[in-house]
């Protein structure tokens, strides 16, 4: 049964995905986007993190993996939360309108 | 035996559950007292963590270290957050509600904090730090009328999921080339393990990570915002307590998992650490908010301790450790000073703070002492601090003359900080106040500040303590 | 016996944190007590400076403890020829600065507390015989200097329009940049030699001859900042005239000495390569300081500014010595160190008596003060002239050993540079004696009709003191130039066989 | 053998008590200071005749001590000479001083500053002693300071009058000038033969070569130039006459301008031998002599004109030096001493009989009133003039016959030199003494001095005649040579007679004016009256090349430096600091590019390249 | 293995595709949703890795929890369908840079083969209790700390959205 596919296609999948993450960070607005965004990223690492234990035949990748799920899924709780103050206190949701402290 | 090496976090843990449980029981206790009594609790603890002693084997399967250098920073991230919590304290009066919360979640950053000193696995600090993080995010946007403090918080936020999401992809990086997550097993493995090029790669993404937290160049941009924005305390405790932590974690991560390959990150460390004392100390010159100058300087400190682990030699590390534990007292006792005296003034802004010296002595000489041990002036702490990063970076030139470059940049930005500090001093002594109105200062709070006193000028004069003691804490790198 | 120039080095330092307790609504025992702090200690350096064996060329009363074994450094304290000399200026200066300070009337309480600090500091540096506590002391001097110039000063409107804060503010810059310079050289000098004790140093560490040659810049400029030499010197005029009486007086007299102490104490006896190659380079900066510094003293109506610049040129005087790089010429620096030191505190300390009731010291708006004031006019004269190195002051002495030296040292920069110094001596003449006639004599002003003359012995005893000194050493001067050639020669310039020996057998 | 040190130190000790303790009590600080000088007097004497007894100088020398040893490198002692040449010099400096100390007493009786004056002439005293027994260059350049100080002191006496202060001030610089020279010479000498010592320099001076000699002697010469004011150096003398007249009298006419002299006599085993600086200092010396005679022509202030008379006696002496006629200008020194001291205390007398009037035009037919003062300033001007058998007769007769043994143009300059000085004092006698009063209150109230004053005159006058009688100074010098006495001096007799005749011709009548001359002379008259201009020439350099130096470095000091310099790095600094400031937009999504652009910076860096 | 390969192939280009739709639709419901479907593929590619708990946690725990959290923030704000139409070219051209600058860079560390450690035993399964025990052994640590951080979480959650302040 030898695949043609290697661990270096699944990691380029999971660098793409990566980029697309920090792409969207840069380029979208609207925070909850761009809290997406990061969530993207999140789970290329959690891609490659799969792929390198499936191919080390380490478990302890998807050990991790379990903990970054876990992990983000408190982040976002945290992470809406602030937004919708943010939003409650400023009606809006898009980044760019919070400068009020450059100097 | 684990319960053992956890024993100072369990604690802390304790204290922050019971808080909450007093809270929900006895709403109306008067929240400044309990944060006074969490703050001496906490003292307390301190005291026991003198009771303990580093352990050679490690615990949860060699994830977790009680050595030398854990207790070192167990015990500074004690200190700290004994003197926040008094900080609080002090500032309960302006947060709206939830202060019982507050300390709570204040004792829990600093569980993870305590965590991270002893963290041995990159999965560990994975958690741990993000325990952290995320406590602060929530920290940063406490004041929820304010809206510099939701943004602060918001902007923290986000680059802090942004860097976490760096460091995971690097520890997966790590730990698919090395098979390893493991710090010791990751040092051997590396001494004799060729390194590819996704090795470096993960290896650099743990280092943006850890560079966001200790606001190093090119991942220091949110550091004035958030100083600026977060609660006084919060900010102070970022200054400090997280800052420490990042600290710790590089310490770790560099000096035990990646010694091995030092050649690869010593120039990185090296270019970075003087960026950021470029970058920290320029940038602080036109500031007016005294938060967000101390933002800047912040960054520049991350310079000057990032020398010391430029210098990787013993000395170096020693003086890293010695400069966080003196930088830990110096902050607070600023940030001490100007909650107590904002409370008064009502205002960040530097010429604010004109005539301070008249208005109350105390809040003056100290705020004053605080800004000449940041510049590191004898006879405070800061200047042996600085001292010492400078020995070490000059030993490290005696074989690598590009360190004398280092050193050079390091001495003009003693002089440029020098200067913005100085400015403060000049408004607290050399300037006459506007209304002079005496500020008043609660016992508490004097003693806080008398505590941090002693130990700048203590520890700048007796420096052998401290300096033992982070000699001590630096032996475990087993560096030369 | 060995603690008793500990005691006299930690006595102000002490009576500072005695202060620090005193209640601030009790000015006057504060007052009593800074006195009685700077009085004891001159009487202790006294009878160590009488106990003082002169034979020796060695430290002497060396009292040390281990402070940092890491960094294998001890507070180690100890006085030879050089240090002695000098200390005897910290103690004579900051006896008569506390006795003066009665201008400053309130805050006296921080005043005296970091007067006192700074002339711990002061002496400190002077004495310790360790590598880190030198520059511990060195730097020490900071956080006083800013504050006591920056809260007491004062600076009159003139034409440069600058604040008592960017006077200070420029002071301090330049005293860091100096030193953090300097520690770069240090601290390389540590590691070659692998020991803080400046005496062990001296003894053991060979600096490879490359390296030393850059080292001693590090030295020579960053302490050169602090010894104003030309072109960073401009913060000194600045810095004296914004500075309250004693705070001029210790900086003028004391503090600046410290640059060119570190320069012979460290950078002639550890580097004597680098000095050999910088030698010329000194010298010619020297001759800047002299007659440039001279030249534009002779443009300024400020008194203050007319003795800052004319301290500048002073020191042109020292780093010439300096750069000699032989037993006449060195000690000749030292001694003239100690003679400027008690010379510029004295003018000082006159400007401040007459500037405080005046509130005015342009020297075209005063004029016939001697009639007014005779005792403060007859000092003054005296001062003149002991500046403009009039024979039976320490002032010339010293420049006579300057000048020989440098004419003895040879090579042509030297010779004209000796010649440029000896020039300079009739343009402080110039200054001086220009300033003198336009105040103090000439019709009296009845304008400054409210002048009152120092009266009893108390008010006169400061002056009369370092008068009396400078007039003591003028006469006799082998009480000091025999200990300090003797330290001189065994440990600065004779410390290795690397060329010293050769010069001064030439 | 201490002797020297009592006369050395007595005054020093009279100055320090005068000034701490007796200040308030007047007559007793002159009591005090005249006792110092008049011991010194005594023992100089004592010496003296131990020594005309033919006593061994051997015996006499006192035993110097090191005043500052530095290794084996430089040995400075402090030591006093014993030799006929300081002793000589020792018995002018006591006897003329005390003489004029007890002057003083009258002359400046109800001056607020009388206890003053005395400390000041003490230390004067003092110093001068200093340079007299100095036995070693360094000491000697110290009394020469010292001297310079005190002349300062006491020409500024009168500070509150502003010509006063800055004419101390003037002489002070000026000499400073010179003493620059003279300093290094002494360090040229020095490091030619390794010490200051003048009993160990003549056996060295062979070694050196012949150029370094001359040099050496000439920047030696610079010293006595300023010192005893002459040409170009002279300007800083006839300004001192703001002081009061016994200063000028004692330092400014017999004692300390003559120290330049005494000093070149002290060093001349220095000078002799190099041809070069003997030509410089006969004609410095020649050049003086009859410039200044010919400016006292045309001077009105009955004191300047002694000065000028001075420098050009100065100049006699210089020129004899030059002609390496040491003792010839020794005696000339003495005698002069004498007279020139007695006229200026004459001139003093007046003055005071006339309440501070020092304008010659003013006075007139003063010998009806003060009989004493007229008979000695007689005496004084003949024996100036060199008018037989006055002391100046023969010391100037020396002079002469030295310049005719050497060189023409000298002698002519000479001879010149000594008609005009006979011309100018007779001059200044008519004027003075004769015709009708032309200032009548002042004539009324005029009166002959008190004894104090009038006694120094006559001691003075009997000097001013003897003095010179068989040649005693010069056989008291060197007891071997023998002087030869040629008929020249009787024929030079004639000069400072028809000096006179051609004064009394103008002058001698009842309303003498300068009218005539200045017909006849023309521009010259006005230059001579404006002294050559040297006093502006001076002015303007000081002014114009001395200010624009300074000024330069002032802007140089402020602009370049301060504000360029300094406040340059300053401001880049702070510029640095603000365009930092644009990164920190605020906007998160700039953060986040600028955090992203580093990692991948980072990585390029890093792993890529 | 064609058929692994291509489901492969088909689960990545989808999930890539959605991740590129994420960023570039203006209206955050969309956004969501084909952010949701992208972790369904994800899940895909876990179960191709043999990862079948993950796959499993990761559908219940992201395309559940998290997203139906991020849909309910959405209508909770009702924030406006589509930003306003200003473009930023800077940031657009900014945005893109970084992305073609990481994609490059990744390519090029990515482009020489990595050699897996394969350590383990050859007939590696990560079943259900492979990945669980480890939780209690070797990162018990860790998983307590999590629940700390769910506490956490759980306190800022209701503070920071409660509505009125004691």
């Amino acid at each position: 049964m030898t695949s043609t596919i290697t661990l270096n296609h699944y990691l380029i999948v999971s660098g793409v995905l990566f980029a697309l993450g920090m792409g969207g960070v840069v380029l979208r607005r609207n925070a909850l986007v761009i809290y997406m965004a990061l969530e993207m990223m999140l789970n290329a690492a959690n891609l490659a993190l799969v792929a390198f234990s499936k191919f080390n035949r380490l478990v302890d990748g998807q050990v991790f993996v379990f903990f970054i799920i876990a992990i983000a899924a408190a982040e976002v709780a945290v992470g809406l939360a602030i937004i919708v103050a943010l939003y409650r206190r400023k009606q809006t949701v898009s980044v760019d309108e919070l400068n009020s402290m450059r100097l | 035996m684990s319960l053992y090496a956890t024993q100072l976090e369990c604690l802390l843990v304790v204290l922050a559950l019971g808080t909450l449980l007093t809270d929900a029981f006895r709403p109306t206790a008067d929240k400044r007292k309990l944060g006074l009594l969490l703050a001496v609790l906490v003292g307390l603890t301190l005291v026991a963590s003198f009771l303990m002693h580093p352990v050679a084997n490690t615990f949860f399967h060699g994830t977790y270290r009680l050595d030398a250098f854990a207790l070192f920073f167990k015990r500074l991230f004690l200190v700290v957050t004994a003197l926040v919590l008094v900080a609080s304290a002090e500032f309960a009066d302006r947060i709206e509600g939830g202060m019982a919360e507050f300390y709570a979640l204040v004792l829990l950053a600093a569980t993870g904090m305590l965590i991270i000193a002893s963290v041995n696995d990159f999965i560990l600090l994975f958690v741990a730090l993000e325990l952290v993080t995320i406590t602060f995010y929530i920290l940063t946007s406490y004041l929820r009328r304010q809206l510099t403090s939701l943004e602060a918080g918001t902007k923290y936020l986000i680059l802090g999921a942004l860097s976490s999401g760096f460091t995971v992809y690097g520890i997966a990086y790590i730990f698919g080339t090395t098979g390893t997550t493991n710090f010791d097993t990751l040092a051997a493995t590396l001494e004799h393990g060729a390194t590819g090029a996704a090795f470096k790669l993960g290896m650099l993404l743990v280092v943006t990570g850890l560079g966001f937290k200790i606001a190093s160049v090119p991942f220091q941009i949110w550091a004035p915002d958030v100083y600026q924005g977060a609660p006084t305390p919060v900010t102070a405790f970022l200054a400090t307590g997280s800052k420490a932590a990042g600290f710790a974690l590089l310490l770790r991560v560099m000096l035990v998992g990646l010694l091995p390959v030092n050649h690869l990150w010593m120039t990185l460390v090296l270019v970075l650490a003087a960026a950021t004392l470029v970058y920290g100390n320029l940038g602080a010159l036109p500031q007016r908010n005294i938060k967000r100058l101390l933002g800047y300087s912040s960054i520049g400190h991350a310079g000057y301790m990032l020398m010391g682990l430029a210098a990787v030699n013993a000395l170096g590390a020693g003086a890293v450790l010695f400069y966080l534990g003196q930088y830990a007292f110096t902050n607070l006792c600023a940030f001490l000073a100007i909650i107590a005296a904002t409370k008064v003034i009502g205002s960040d802004d530097i010429p604010a703070f004109a005539g301070l010296g008249k208005r109350s002595p105390i809040l003056g000489v100290a705020l004053f002492l605080a800004m000449a041990s940041l510049a590191g002036v004898p006879p405070l702490s800061g200047f042996f601090g600085k001292f010492q990063l400078f020995a070490a970076v000059i030993e490290r030139a005696q074989w690598d003359s590009r360190y004398y470059a280092l050193a050079g940049i390091g001495a003009a930005a003693v002089v440029v900080s020098l200067y913005f500090y100085f400015n403060i001093g000049r408004a607290i002594y050399l300037q006459e106040a506007t209304d002079t109105t005496p500020i008043p200062v609660s016992p508490a709070m004097r003693v806080a500040l008398y505590i941090c006193m002693i130990a700048m000028i203590g520890i700048g004069i007796f420096q052998r303590p401290l300096v033992d003691a982070a000699v001590d804490a630096a032996s475990i790198f087993g560096l030369r | 016996m060995e603690n008793l120039l500990t005691i006299a080095i930690l006595l102000p330092l002490a009576a500072a944190f005695l202060t620090f307790l005193f209640p601030a609504n009790k000015p006057g025992a504060i007052r009593a007590l800074a006195i009685t702090a700077t009085g004891v200690s001159l009487l202790l350096i006294l009878y160590i400076f009488s106990q003082f064996d002169r034979s020796q060329s060695g430290y002497q009363f060396v009292y040390s403890i281990e402070w940092l074994p890491s960094f294998g450094c001890s507070l180690k304290f100890g006085v030879d020829g050089i240090s002695m000399t000098l200390l005897l200026l910290v103690g004579f200066v900051s006896f008569a600065g506390t006795l003066v300070s009665s201008e400053i009337h309130e805050r006296q309480k921080e005043y005296y507390i970091l007067f006192l600090a700074l002339t711990t500091g002061i002496s400190g540096t002077f004495c310790t015989m360790d590598l880190f506590f030198f520059y511990f002391f060195y730097e020490m001097a900071v956080i006083p200097m800013y504050l006591l110039i920056g809260m007491y000063g004062s600076l009159p409107p003139g034409k440069h329009g600058r604040t008592k804060e960017y006077a200070t503010m420029k002071l301090t810059l330049y005293l860091t940049a100096g030193a953090v310079l300097a520690l770069i050289g240090l601290l390389t000098i540590y590691f070659t030699g692998g020991t803080m004790d400046i005496e062990k140093l001296q003894r053991s560490v060979w600096v490879a001859s490359n390296t030393q040659k850059w080292v001693f810049g590090c030295l020579l400029f960053g302490f050169g900042f602090l010894a104003s030499m030309w072109p960073f010197h401009t913060w000194s005029p600045l810095g004296y005239a914004a500075a309250p009486t004693a705070a001029s007086m210790m900086h003028a007299g004391v503090l600046k000495k410290l640059g060119a102490y570190g320069i012979i104490r460290l950078a002639l006896p550890l580097l004597p390569e680098g000095a050999r190659h910088w030698a010329n380079l000194i010298a010619i900066l020297a001759c800047f300081n002299i007659l440039y510094a001279g030249w534009s003293a002779l443009t300024q109506k400020d008194w203050k500014f007319v003795i800052g610049y004319s301290s500048v040129s002073h020191m042109g005087y020292v780093l010439l010595g300096i750069a000699t790089l032989n037993v006449i010429g060195v000690s000749g620096a030292v001694l003239l160190m100690f003679a400027h030191g008690i010379m510029a505190a004295l003018t000082f300390s006159l400007i401040g008596f007459f500037y405080h009731q005046t509130h005015n010291r342009n020297v075209p708006d005063l004029s016939g003060l001697a009639r007014k004031i005779p005792f403060i006019g007859v000092c003054m004269v005296m001062a003149a002239m002991a500046s403009s190195g009039l024979p039976g002051f320490a002032n010339f002495v010293s420049e006579v050993m300057v000048f020989i030296g440098a004419w003895k040292q040879g090579s042509t920069v030297f010779r004209i540079a000796t010649i440029c110094a000896v020039w300079g001596i009739v343009v402080t003449a110039t200054y001086l004696l220009w300033a003198v006639r336009i105040s103090f004599f000439g019709p009296f002003d009845e304008k400054w009709n409210m002048l009152r003359d120092a009266v009893g012995p108390l008010k006169k005893f400061p002056y009369v003191l370092l008068i009396v000194v400078l007039l003591t050493v003028g006469f006799c001067p082998r009480l000091l130039t025999d200990i300090i050639q003797k330290t001189v020669a065994d440990k600065i310039v004779a410390t290795d066989s690397h060329g010293f020996a050769q010069m001064e057998k030439r | 053998m201490n002797l020297p040190w009592i006369i050395l130190f007595s005054p020093l000790v009279a100055a320090v008590v005068i000034t701490v303790f007796t200040r308030r009590f007047q007559m007793l600080s002159a009591l005090i200071s005249i006792a110092a000088i008049l011991i010194g007097f005594a023992f100089s004497l004592s010496i003296f005749k131990f020594l005309a007894t033919g006593g061994n100088l051997e015996l006499i020398q006192p035993r110097p001590f090191q005043w500052l040893v530095i290794g084996d490198l430089v040995k400075i002692e402090f030591g006093a000479t014993m030799d006929r040449l300081s002793i000589l010099m020792l018995l002018v400096v006591t006897g003329v001083g005390s003489a004029i100390h007890i002057y003083s007493v009258g002359y400046m009786k109800g001056d607020p500053g009388f206890s003053r004056f005395f400390a000041c002439l003490s230390l004067f005293t003092f110093s001068m002693l200093g340079i007299v027994l100095a036995n070693n260059f360094i000491q000697i350049f110290i009394f020469w300071e010292l001297v310079g100080v005190s002349s300062y002191l006491l020409i500024g006496f009168w500070f509150e009058k502003p010509s006063a202060a800055e004419a101390g001030k003037k002489a002070f610089l000026v000499n400073r000038i010179g003493d620059f020279g003279m300093m290094l010479g002494v360090l040229l000498l020095w490091t030619q033969t390794g010490t200051f010592n003048f009993a160990e320099l003549p056996g060295k001076i062979a070694a050196i070569p012949a150029g370094t000699l001359g040099l050496i002697g000439a920047l030696i010469f610079c010293g006595a130039v300023g010192k005893s004011a002459q040409f170009p150096l002279h300007v800083w003398l006839p300004d001192a006459m703001e002081g009061p007249t016994p200063v000028s009298a004692l330092i400014h006419a017999a004692t300390m301008v003559a120290a330049g002299v005494y000093m070149l006599c002290r060093v001349s085993f220095l000078i002799l031998p190099s041809h070069t600086a003997l030509t410089l200092i006969a004609w410095i010396g020649g050049i003086t002599a009859v410039m200044a005679a010919t400016i006292a022509i045309a001077q009105n202030d009955i004191k300047r004109i002694l000065a000028y008379s001075t420098l050009s006696q100065l100049g006699y002496m210089v020129m004899a030096v030059g002609l390496g006629g040491t003792t010839a200008a020794m005696f000339h020194l003495t005698t002069h001493a004498f007279f020139k001291a007695l006229l200026f205390l004459g001139a003093g007398s007046v003055i005071l009989a006339l309440h501070h009037e020092q304008d010659i035009w003013k006075m007139g037919g003063l010998w009806k009133k003060t009989p004493i003062t007229f008979a000695t300033f007689m005496i004084g001007t003949l024996a100036l003039a060199g008018v037989f058998p006055f002391a100046g007769f023969y010391s100037k007769d020396e002079i002469l016959l030295l310049a005719k043994a050497h060189s023409l143009p000298l002698f002519i300059l000479g001879t010149a030199t000594a008609f005009l000085t006979a011309y100018y004092m007779g001059r200044e006698v008519f004027v003075v003494f004769f015709g009708k009063p032309r200032d009548h209150h002042a004539y009324e109230h005029a009166h002959e001095s008190p004894w104090v004053m009038t006694l120094p005159l006559v001691f003075l006058a009997i000097l001013s005649v003897i003095g010179g009688w068989h040649s005693a100074v010069p056989h008291f010098l060197d007891p071997a040579t023998e002087i030869e006495h040629s008929n020249l001096g009787y024929v030079l007799l004639l000069v400072p007679l028809a000096g006179f005749a051609f004064a009394a011709k103008i002058y001698w009548k009842a309303e003498p004016s300068d009218a005539p001359v200045k017909a006849a002379l023309g521009k010259v008259w006005t230059w001579v009256e404006n002294k050559y201009y040297f006093d502006e020439l001076y002015l303007w350099i000081v002014k114009y090349v001395q200010g624009t130096i300074a000024a330069t470095c002032e802007l140089f000091d402020r602009w370049i430096l301060q504000r360029l310099g300094i406040g340059g790095l300053a401001s880049t600094t702070s510029i640095a600091g603000k365009t930092l400031r644009l990164l920190q937009t605020g906007n998160i999504q700039s953060y986040a590019f600028f955090f992203g652009l580093g990692v991948t910076v980072i990585i390029y860096y890093v792993v890529v390249r | 293995m064609i058929v692994h390969d291509t489901l492969f192939w088909f689960f990545s280009i989808a999930m890539l595709l959605c991740g590129v739709l994420v960023i570039v639709n203006h209206n955050p419901v969309a956004s969501a949703l084909s952010l949701v479907l992208l972790f369904v593929f994800l899940a895909g590619l876990f179960v191709l890795l043999e990862a079948f708990f993950l796959a499993a946690i990761q559908i219940l725990v992201y395309a559940g929890a998290v997203m139906v959290l991020f849909l309910f923030v959405i209508m909770l704000l009702d924030i406006k369908a589509s930003e306003r139409r200003k473009f930023r070219w800077l940031g657009i051209i900014g945005g893109l840079v970084i992305v073609a600058a990481l994609v490059w860079e990744l390519a090029f560390i990515l482009i020489q083969p990595i050699q897996p450690l394969a350590t383990g035993p050859a007939g590696f399964q990560a079943g259900l209790k492979d990945v669980v025990k480890p939780l209690f052994a070797n990162y018990m640590l860790p998983f307590e700390v999590t629940a700390l951080l769910l506490l956490v979480a759980m306190i800022g959650v209701i503070l920071l959205s409660k509505k009125e302040l004691k």
